[in-house]
């Protein structure tokens, strides 16, 4: 057995940059073959979008991110996890939300970044809630259905 | 204990967070949301449709049956939308 | 309607820089809220490799993989598609590929960025030989059934 | 026609591209590959067993029974291991 992977876990107001992450999780490795990274950004759906607050748990959200990803290091023989999620004010474009997956195969890296996603979404201690292009405060963005199903199909 | 209150829970009590003591018959989270339901409007309007409420008992997810007994810390919050 | 998606598709003997793509993809857009992206990399199974040199197709390459990502952009709704594709020597630790899809949502960025990889495998011709530490010619590496049935289950 | 060989058949054949001239009745990708085996030992191990041989006509991936008629460009390989 290889030591297990211990996953990176942030939760910060500041961006984070993509490619300085995946290079950390990449450095002076010779066993990993594939690196998965999902970036989730805001987006304006409507073109009335300014910007998102997020509103998070502190503490919650950092101990709730840890054990999601340690379900996947569980379920999927991973050399590197890193997640990274943002609070506070985001603007259309900004990024949110990071992860990454390295392992030796691609099907076991986007598997668990997939994974590790979907049980954001729905696990996970954020609320979004809009700000308008037009200053006005917008609403609270609901939770999708769809998002609870994305998570259930993991059985 | 804590009551924490996040989104638009925290925002029809008006409160981030408040000390509690409900009464020993509480013992449960969904019984203590039907205590603190009942201690005002604003409370009364955050839990008026609780299959939209989520909570969580010292930092971990909690079902409306879970028990509160031991508890330093409750939260009370919508759906998450993170990610 | 919107305007179609170009991808890019690139094959050279050069590194790439993973986090510059991403920014490329992602520059002054408001409408894209998912962004996968993988990179393959050249990793050592047994201790004894000392890089692969990939052989490829000029032209071919290019083309089959522009097909594939044609393909990818008529099956979800993408809005940006990147594929680069190095051949010549790559040592152990160094990135061989790169793909990145951009959606609005993370489904199809996943889907299209793993039937990306899975197609490249079977359908653009890159050939890879090993080099081995003490200097040895290996052996060319041979294709594997698992990366036939991946390509299959997408139908 | 031009004939490519890349990967171990290329190292087989010894050459990376000929041009070549089959007769008329040579009309299909595997009837081509029957017809270069003919030429010498290193076509003959190189097209040893089809089932490992991949094609392509003028850049395309072709099948054993594709024409060949019209092309310009048939290049011979094995399963490819890009990615």
């Amino acid at each position: 057995m290889t030591q297990r992977t211990a996953p990176s876990v942030r939760v910060q107001a500041e961006d984070f940059d993509p490619g300085r992450e995946q290079a950390l999780l990449t450095h002076g490795r010779r066993d990993i073959g594939a690196l998965v990274s999902f970036v989730g950004l805001c987006r304006d759906e409507d073109g009335s979008l300014e910007s998102l607050e997020l509103e998070h748990y502190p503490g919650m959200a950092e101990t709730e991110i840890g054990r999601v990803a340690d379900q996947a290091l569980d379920r999927w023989p991973l050399l590197g996890l890193a997640v990274i999620h943002r609070f506070g004010r985001i603007r259309v474009g900004e990024r949110i939300v990071l992860v990454i997956a390295a392992a030796r195969r691609r099907a076991d890296a986007f598997a668990a970044a997939e994974f590790l996603m979907d049980y954001l979404k729905t696990r996970a201690p954020f609320w979004k809630k809009e700000r308008r292009a037009d200053g006005a405060t917008g609403d609270w963005v609901e939770a999708k259905s769809e998002d609870e199903s994305a998570t259930e199909r993991w059985g | 204990m804590k009551a924490l209150y996040f989104a638009w829970v925290r925002e029809r009590i008006g409160l981030a967070e408040e000390e509690i003591a409900p009464p020993g018959e509480v013992a449960t989270v969904r019984q203590l949301i039907d205590w603190l339901s009942a201690r005002g409007e604003g409370y009364a309007a955050a839990f008026a449709n609780p299959a939209t409420i989520r909570a969580a008992v010292d930092k971990s997810h909690a079902a409306p049956d879970a028990p509160i007994g031991a508890a330093r810390e409750i939260a009370f919050f919508p759906p998450m939308t993170g990610g």
